[in-house]
C-alpha cells in the first residue's frame, strides 16, 4: 500500500460544460447515403441549450484527470465491510467485449443466441450448485432487486396458497435494503432484536400467522454465522412463513455450507460481490435469485430453460411475478461471473472463501484488544469493532479520515447500526498478508495517535 | 491459484497469530448440520487461455449485429461506439470503485455523475435527474411509484398499450402489491394514444398517466396534448424514453409538459450485450425533487471554498429510511453513467442532432421504400428511427425466410399484441447503410437478397 | 491543464522483488496433453534466482500504481519541442489489437496476409504522396534507424557508381542521431554553423568531392524553413553529393510543401510524430524512408510490392543494403499510422499543419518579449526562446521545473545546442487556444517570479 | 475534425493575437518554389465506424494464429498472453508518455523500466541490461559493433550460420560500411556450429564469435565450449536468443560463459502482430558496462534521501556523444519493456519454468511424431520449442498442401539454406494442442487432416 498516498480534495477540473467551445467536436459521422428528412419543424427541438461542445483530445483528458482523484480495487487495498470488494480479473473485462456477446442484439431469436443462453443455464446451474438451490433467475439487476423479487415470489406464493399474511421479520442487524424491498411489496416490517446472532427463541416469539416471512442475512452482517439458523427456518415454516436470505456475504460460504441445504427458500446473489464483477464506482451490479422448488412457478419471466432443441427463453410461466426490468438481466456482468465461476473452479471457489475468512479473523487477531470488539463469536469473513476503545473522544469517522492520509481507502462505517460507531472491516481473499500488515499497522498507529495526541 | 495471493507459509503464519491449529477451525462457527460434507460439483478451475477459448466459442454461436444486416430495436439500439469511451471506461480508477460514499477519493466518479446528471436534464428538458436506475423498464415503475407518492390520494394509472410492453410488465410488477390500480390506454389506428379512451378515462383517481415517446411502434406521441389533458385532471405526465436519440432531433419531453421523463439511455454508448447492463436514467421537475428514487449528486463547496461533489438527498434512501425510503435501490449503473456521460461529451450539441437526423432519414428512407411494396403497410406519422410495419404474411414465417440471407429484419410484434400477427418492428439506425436497407427491401419483397 | 498538478518525485511504490513472497503465483496453465519431458540434467538451470513471485493482484497493483507517478498526452498539454506529442487516437490502438492483425505471424505465406500487406502499401502510397518520394520503405524502427537505412542508400548509390566519398555535411542544429546516423555509415561527419538558417553559401564552401552528401532538417529544429533548400540541394547535387532530410518536422509541412519536390534525395518520417503513433515512454516508434528514383534500387529487403497476383514482400533486390531489422518493419505501428491518415485523409493532414503551425505562432506570440527570441524569422511548427530575457540568474532549467509546479510538462530544453538555454515549445495541433492560453499564462507568471523573488 | 479542437471563432482570435490576416500568412517563410501547389491525393478523412468497418476488412483477409493450426515460429512466437498485460500498458500515462527524460514526472516508466533491465539479467545471467534496442536482430548488430568497439584493434566477426539468418543478414547491413569483416562459420551434421570449424578461423584477428541459443534450426548449441574457444583466442562470444522462453529451463549464456547475450523478447507478452514492433534485449558483463548501446535506468536518491529512478551514462548517447556514440538509437521499444516487465512478474519464477516445460515437452512429442514418419527426419539432439525437419518432398509443394486443412506446419529452410530444399522449421508452443499436434502429423503423413 505504500506509494499511494491520497491526494485528498483537490479537485480542481473544470466542468465538461466550462471547458465547452461553441463549434468544437469528437465525433464524426459516415455521409449520409440516403435522402436527408427533417420531421415537421413543429416537432423539432431547438439546440441543446448548454450541451457541451468538445474534441475528441477534451474529452480524454477530462475523464482520464478525473479517474486519477479516484481510487479503485486496483490502487490498493478496499476493505470495505459488506461490500466483498475483491480483486476484479482483467480477463471477464475481455470477455464481457468479446463481439459475440457485446454486440448481441436482446430481440435476437433464441436459435441465433444459443452461445449467450448456454453461458446463462450454465451459469444457473452453477450458482444452483454453491447455493443449494434448485432454480435460479437472473433477471434482477442488483442485489436489492434480487430481494424484491424474492420477496414478490414469497408473497405470490402465498397468495396462490390463499394466504394474505402482511408482516416480514427483519432483524436489527440488517442491511437497508431489506425492509425497503420488504415493503415495496406491501408488507409491514417488524424489527428483531439480535444480540450478534438471531435466536430462534426472539423468531418464535415474534412469528404469528400474519408473518409471511423472515429476512435473514446469513453470516449476518457482523460477520456471524447464524447458529440456529435451522431452528429459525423450522419456526418460520411451522408458522406457515417462508424464508429469504439475504446473500450478500455469500463469500463466507462457498463450498462451506449451502443456504438451501439448511431451509433457506429464497436467497439473492450479488455477483458484484461474491462473483468477482466490479462494482463500477456504483455499478451495474447483478442480483440473481434462487429459490426452492416450491417458489419456481413465480420466477420472473424470462427463464433461460433447455430443451431438445437446445437453449431458449421461455416466457410461458402463468404464475411468475413477471418481470423486474426489460430483457433477461445484466449479461455483460454474467458473463464476467461465468468467467470468474470457470477460472477458480468449485475447489477454487472454496479456497476463495477460506482465504476470505483468514484474512479477516487475521485483521481481527490483530487489531482486537487495540479495538474494541463487540461480539466475540468466531466471525467469518468480515469483523466489525466499535469505537468504544478509542481514546480521547476520538470517533470512527476520525479513524476513517485517517486512514486516507495513511493511504488506505477506510473500512464501512456506522453500519450495522447496531454496533456503536461500527468499523467494518472485509478484506476479501485477494489481499496478501502483506498488505494486511501494511493496514493493521495503520490503525495500531492510528489508535495510537488516539492517545498520544487528544 | 493466480488470484489468491496466499502462500502456504502466509497461511500458516496468520493462523498461528490467530492461535488455530488450521482452517477448518475458522469455521467452527458453523453448525455442522449446516455444513456441506462434499466438495462442489462444478468442474476444477482452468486458464486463462482455456477461458478464453471456452468463451470464445459461446460468444461465436450468436448472431452478433456487425456481421449480420440487423433492423432490429424494441428497446435496444445498434449505435456506433467510439473507442474512446471503452478506453476511459476501462480505467481502473473508475470500474474498480465502490459507490462514492467516501467523497474524498471518489471526487472522479462524483464529478463524472454530476455532469452525467446535467446532461440528462438538458437533453429530457427537466429540472433534476438521478445517477441511476437499473434500466428503462424499472425507472418507468419507479416513476408510476413517484407518482402515486406526490399524488397522495390518487392510486390509478393509465398506461398506454403504445408504451414499451416490457416496460408495462415491470410497471406491473412493481405495483403488484401495493394500492396502485393500473388501467391500460388502447392505441388509436394510427398507433398512438388514443385520445379519446384517455379523456374518458382521466378522472380524480389518476394519479398518472404513461406514454412512450417514441412510442413502441416508434410513433411520436402528441406530448403537449396528453400533458395538457393529464394536467388538466390533476395527474401527471411520465413519459418513457427508449430511445433518447430521439431527443437530438425531436422537442423535449420537459418542453411539451411532461412531468416525469424516464428512459432507457443504453443507446448512448452502452453496448447491446444481449440487454444489459443498460442505463435506467430519470428526471422531474422541482417539486418531485424529494420524492426522486436513488442517488443524486450534488455540488459543495470544502472547508476551503472549493468546489467538490457529494451524494446528496441520502436521507430519503434506504439505508437510512429503511422501509420508508423512496426506493430500495442501492448499487445502480455506475459505470453506466459514465459510459453516456462521455458519449454525449464526445457528439455534444451539434453532434448528437447531426447523428439523430441520420437515424430519421434512414429510417425514412426504409418506410418510404417498404411501404412501395405491395401488401407491406409501415405506420404512418411521425417515427424516428423505429416504425411498426404491417404485413402480408405473418410475421414468423417472413422473418425465418429472411435470416436464411443473415438478415434480422426486425420484431414480431404479435407476442406483445396477439392481434398484430403480420406486423414486425423494424428500426434503422446510422449502423444501417443504404445498401442494407435495399437488401432488406429486396428481402421482403421476396426477392432473393 | 488545471486539476493535473504535478506530485513530484514521492515514489515509494516497492520494486517487483521486495513486495515477492516465495511461492505465490499470477499465472495459471493447461494441464500438459502430452507426456512430459525434460532436457538433460546437465543443460537444465537452477531456478530463477531473484526473480519475482507475486498474484496476479499484485502486478495489476504494482504497475496501476507505478502509471500514476507518469505523465502522457492523456493526462495534459505535453509541449516538448521536436517531438510532436499530439494526440494518439483510440481507435488507433484498438485496430492494431484486431486479431487479424495482432495474431498474424510474420512467417504466414504472402497470400495469407494480403490485408497486412495491403495496408502496407497503401501507407507507402501515402507516406509517399505526401513526401513527394516515389517509393517507400517501412522497415526502418524509428527516425533514427531510417537515417541509418537512408544514409546506407546514400553510400550504396555512390559505391555502385564507384564513387567512395567520406564526408557528411550536418548543420550545427542537427539532432544528435544525424551524426551518429552517419558515423555508423563509417562517414566523417562535418559540422556547418548556420545562423538560424543554413546559408546556401555555406552549403558551397564546405562542398567537395568527398563530401558524400548533406543531412538536413527542414523545417529546422529552430522551426525555421531553409528559406535556401532548393538552392543548397542544386549545390550539393552539383558537387556529386545526395541530400538526405531529417523528416522529424513533417508536422509542419503536409501539404504545404514536399521534401521529394524540391531537391531531397530521401527522407525518414517518424510515424510517432508526424502519424499520431503513440510515443509509449520511449517508443516502439517507426521510421520509415522516401527516396527518389535513384535510390530505389538500394531500399531495404523485403519490400512490399503489388502485382497481379496481388501483394507480395519483394527480396529480390539484388542491390539492396539489406535489412536493417528482422521482418518487415513495426507493422502494429503502420496500423495506427494508416488509420490516422485514413481518419484525417489528404484535406485533414493539411489541416493539421496549418493548425500545428498556428498554435506555435500563437505561442510565440503571448511570449515574445517577456522571453527572448534569438531568432526573429516567421518560424513554423515551433518556436525556441532562450534564457537571456530571464531576471536573477533565473535559467532554463528553473523555468521547466517551475512548469511542473505549475502542472504542465516542461518544452524540451538546452536543444538545439546553438541556442543559449533553448526553450523549443511545440504545441502540435491538437491543443486548443484554452490550452495554450494557460500555458502561456503560466509562463509569462513565471517570468514575473524571476522577476519579483531573485 | 475530432482530433482538431479549434473552432472558427478560436483561429480568428488567434490570427489577431500574431497580426496575421490569415493562415496563410503563416507559411510565407517557405518559398513559393517549395510550395505543394495542388491538394494532397489522399481521399478525404472518414468517420471512426467507416475507418473500423475498412481495418476489419484488411483484418480480416489474414490468416490469424488463432484460427489456424500455426506452427509458426522463426523468431516470433505464438504464447498466450494474458488480459492483464494489455489492460496495463493501454493506461495511458505509460503509452502516451514521452522517452522518460523528466525524471520528476516519469518515475512510473523509470522504474518499471528498472524492473525491466534487472530481470533481462536474471534471466541471460548478466550483470547489465539495457532498456532497449529495436528488436533481437538489431540487437546482434550492435552486439558486433560493441564486440568490435571494446575488442580494439580486433575487427573480424565470426557469425554462425546456424544463426537466424535475419540477424545474420542485419548484421552484415550494420556492418556494411564500417571496417569489420564477417565470416561465416558453418554447422555441423548436428544443426550446431561446426566446432572444428571454428578451431580452425579463430585467430586473434576475431573479435567476436556469434551464434543462436537455440539457434535457427532449434537446437541448443554447446555455449560453454563456444565460450571457452573463443575466450581462449581472446574473443567475446556474442549469444543471440531469438526465443527466451527457453531461458526459463536451459542454463543461461551468462553461466555458460557468454559475454554479450542480446535476443527478442517478443515471446513475453508481445503481439505477434506480423514481425513488430518487438523488443531487441541486451545484457553484457560489468567490464563492456560503458560501452553498452542505448539507454539504462538506473537507482538513484533523491534530495531527501527517497529511491528514484533516472536515465544514466547518458554521456555515451548521441545526444552528447553525437557521432561519437556507442549508438545512434533514440526512440526504442519503451511500451514493449512495459509488456515484457509485466509478462514476467506474472509468470515469476515458477511460471516461467512450468511454461518452458511444457513448450519442451511438446515440440518433443511433436518431434518424436514426425521422426515416426517415413522419410520424415526431424534434427537430433536437444531443442527447446521449435526443430527443423527433412521432408519426403520439397517444402513449397509440402506447406501449400497442409494450407488447404488450415494448417501452417513451418517455415521453409530454402529461402534461406537453398541446401535446404526439402526442409522446415516446425514451431510448437503451449498454444498447440495435442490435437493440433495430431493433425498436423496426419497432414505430413499426407493423410486427410
Ligand atoms: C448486506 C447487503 N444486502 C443487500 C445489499 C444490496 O445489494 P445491491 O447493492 O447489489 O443492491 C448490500 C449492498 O451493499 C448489502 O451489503
Ligand atoms: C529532429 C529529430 N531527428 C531525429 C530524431 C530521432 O528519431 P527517433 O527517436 O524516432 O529515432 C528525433 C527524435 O527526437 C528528432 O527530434
Amino acid at each position: 500500500m505504500s506509494g499511494t498516498e491520497s491526494r485528498g480534495l483537490v479537485l480542481d477540473e473544470k466542468l465538461l460544460f466550462e471547458s465547452s467551445d461553441p463549434g468544437r467536436i469528437g465525433y464524426s459521422l459516415a455521409e449520409l447515403d440516403v435522402p436527408p428528412a427533417v420531421p415537421a419543424t413543429a416537432l423539432l427541438r431547438e439546440e441543446l441549450t448548454g450541451f457541451p461542445e468538445l474534441s475528441e483530445v477534451d474529452v480524454v483528458r477530462h475523464y482520464t484527470r478525473l479517474s486519477t482523484w479516484n481510487y479503485g480495487v486496483d490502487s490498493g487495498f478496499y476493505p470495505l465491510g459488506s461490500c466483498t470488494m475483491k480483486y476484479n480479473p482483467k480477463i471477464n473485462e475481455k470477455a464481457a467485449r468479446l463481439p459475440g456477446f457485446a454486440e448481441l442484439h436482446p430481440h435476437t431469436p433464441d436459435h441465433l443466441s444459443q452461445g449467450a443462453l448456454q453461458l446463462m443455464y450454465e451459469l444457473q446451474d452453477a450458482l444452483g450448485e454453491v447455493s443449494g438451490f434448485p432454480a435460479i433467475t437472473l433477471q434482477p439487476a442488483a442485489g436489492a432487486q434480487g430481494e424484491f423479487a424474492g420477496m414478490l415470489m414469497i408473497r405470490a406464493c402465498h397468495e396462490a396458497n390463499g394466504e394474505r399474511r402482511t408482516k416480514v421479520l427483519i432483524p436489527d442487524t440488517a442491511h437497508g435494503t431489506n425492509p425497503a424491498s420488504a415493503a415495496l411489496c406491501g408488507y409491514q416490517v417488524v424489527p428483531i432484536a439480535s444480540d450478534g446472532q438471531l435466536s430462534a427463541a426472539a423468531v418464535a416469539e415474534a412469528m404469528d400467522s400474519d408473518v409471511a416471512g423472515l429476512m435473514i442475512t446469513n453470516p449476518n452482517t457482523l460477520g456471524l454465522y447464524e447458529k440456529e439458523i435451522r431452528e429459525i427456518c423450522q419456526i418460520v415454516h411451522d408458522g406457515g412463513g417462508l424464508v429469504y436470505c439475504d446473500g450478500a456475504n455469500l463469500n463466507a460460504l462457498m463450498g462451506i455450507s449451502r443456504p438451501g441445504d439448511i431451509g433457506i427458500d429464497v436467497m439473492h446473489f450479488n455477483l458484484h460481490k461474491t462473483f468477482s464483477t466490479p462494482h463500477g464506482g456504483g455499478g451495474p451490479g447483478s442480483g440473481p435469485v434462487g429459490v426452492v422448488e416450491a417458489l419456481q412457478p413465480f420466477l420472473p419471466v424470462p427463464q433461460v430453460v433447455r430443451s431438445e432443441a437446445g437453449y431458449r427463453l421461455d416466457y410461458d410461466r402463468p404464475q411468475s411475478i413477471g418481470r423486474v426490468k426489460a430483457f433477461a438481466g445484466h449479461f455483460g456482468i454474467l458473463v464476467r461471473a461465468y468467467a470468474y465461476i470457470l477460472a477458480m473452479g468449485g475447489d477454487g471457489l472454496r479456497r476463495a472463501t477460506e482465504l476470505a475468512v483468514l484474512n479477516a479473523n487475521y485483521v481481527r487477531a490483530r487489531l482486537e484488544g487495540v479495538y474494541d470488539l463487540p461480539y466475540k463469536q468466531r466471525s467469518l469473513h468480515e469483523v466489525v469493532f466499535s469505537e468504544n476503545n478509542l481514546a480521547n473522544d476520538c470517533h470512527t469517522l476520525d479513524v476513517a479520515k485517517r486512514l486516507i492520509d495513511y493511504g488506505f481507502h477506510p473500512p464501512t462505517i456506522y453500519f450495522p447500526l447496531v454496533v456503536k460507531g461500527a468499523l467494518m472491516i472485509e478484506p476479501t481473499e485477494t489481499e496478501s498478508k502483506q498488505v494486511l500488515d501494511e493496514f493493521c499497522d495503520a490503525l495500531l498507529a492510528i489508535a495510537a495517535e488516539a492517545q498520544e495526541h487528544p | 491459484m493466480r488470484y489468491l495471493p496466499h502462500t502456504s507459509d502466509d497461511v500458516r503464519q496468520m493462523l498461528e497469530t490467530i492461535g488455530l491449529a488450521g482452517i477448518e477451525e475458522l469455521f467452527s462457527g458453523v453448525p455442522d448440520a449446516c455444513r456441506l460434507s462434499r466438495p462442489l460439483a462444478i468442474a476444477p478451475g482452468c486458464s486463462e487461455s482455456e477461458l478464453l477459448g471456452r468463451l470464445k466459442k459461446l460468444a461465436d454461436a450468436n448472431a452478433q449485429v456487425s456481421e449480420w444486416d440487423a433492423f432490429l430495436g424494441g428497446g435496444a439500439y445498434n449505435h456506433f461506439i467510439p473507442a474512446v469511451v471503452d478506453h476511459l471506461v476501462s480505467r481502473s480508477e473508475f470500474y474498480t470503485a465502490y459507490t462514492p460514499y467516501q467523497p474524498e477519493i471518489s471526487q472522479g466518479t462524483l464529478q463524472a455523475i454530476f455532469e452525467y446528471q446535467t446532461m440528462i436534464c438538458q437533453l429530457t428538458g427537466m429540472d433534476i435527474a438521478n445517477a441511476s436506475l437499473y434500466d428503462g423498464a424499472s425507472a418507468c415503475a419507479e416513476a408510476v411509484l413517484l407518482a402515486v407518492r406526490c399524488a397522495r390520494k390518487r392510486s390509478k394509472i393509465l398506461l398506454s398499450q403504445a408504451l414499451h410492453p416490457q416496460y408495462r410488465e415491470t410497471v406491473k410488477t412493481y405495483c403488484r402489491y401495493l394500492p396502485v390500480e393500473i388501467e391500460e390506454l388502447p392505441f388509436d389506428a394510427g398507433y398512438v394514444t388514443d385520445l379519446q379512451a384517455l379523456k374518458d378515462r382521466l378522472d380524480e383517481q389518476v394519479a398518472a398517466v404513461v406514454v412512450g415517446y417514441p412510442n413502441y411502434f416508434g410513433r411520436i406521441e402528441e406530448l403537449a396534448t396528453l400533458a395538457e389533458l393529464s394536467h388538466a385532471r390533476g395527474a401527471r405526465l411520465v413519459t418513457a424514453v427508449a430511445e433518447p436519440l430521439a431527443l437530438g432531433l425531436f422537442k423535449s419531453p420537459g418542453e411539451l409538459g411532461a412531468d416525469v421523463v424516464v428512459g432507457e439511455g443504453q443507446s448512448f454508448g452502452i453496448p447491446l450485450s444481449y440487454g444489459g447492463p443498460g442505463i435506467g436514467f430519470f428526471a422531474v421537475k422541482k417539486q418531485d425533487m424529494r420524492a426522486l428514487p436513488g442517488r443524486l449528486v450534488g455540488e459543495t463547496l470544502d472547508q476551503d471554498g472549493k468546489r467538490g461533489y457529494v451524494l446528496t438527498l441520502a436521507t430519503r434512501e434506504q439505508h437510512i429510511r429503511r422501509e420508508r425510503a423512496t426506493s430500495n435501490i442501492c448499487s445502480n449503473q455506475g459505470m453506466c453513467t459514465l459510459m453516456v456521460g462521455i458519449y454525449l461529451a464526445l457528439h455534444g450539441k451539434r453532434g448528437l442532432r447531426q447523428l439523430a437526423e441520420q437515424n430519421y432519414s434512414k429510417a425514412a428512407y426504409a418506410r418510404r421504400r417498404i411501404g412501395s411494396l405491395a401488401g407491406f403497410q409501415p405506420v404512418e406519422g411521425e417515427v424516428f428511427n423505429e416504425f411498426a410495419v404491417l404485413c402480408p404474411e405473418p410475421a414468423a414465417q417472413l422473418l425465418a425466410r429472411l435470416q436464411k440471407s443473415r438478415i434480422l429484419a426486425g420484431i414480431p410484434l404479435c407476442r406483445d399484441y396477439p392481434q398484430l400477427e403480420n406486423g414486425i418492428l423494424v428500426c434503422v439506425t446510422e449502423q444501417n447503410s443504404k445498401q442494407q436497407i435495399d437488401r432488406l427491401v429486396a428481402g421482403l419483397a421476396g426477392g432473393a437478397a
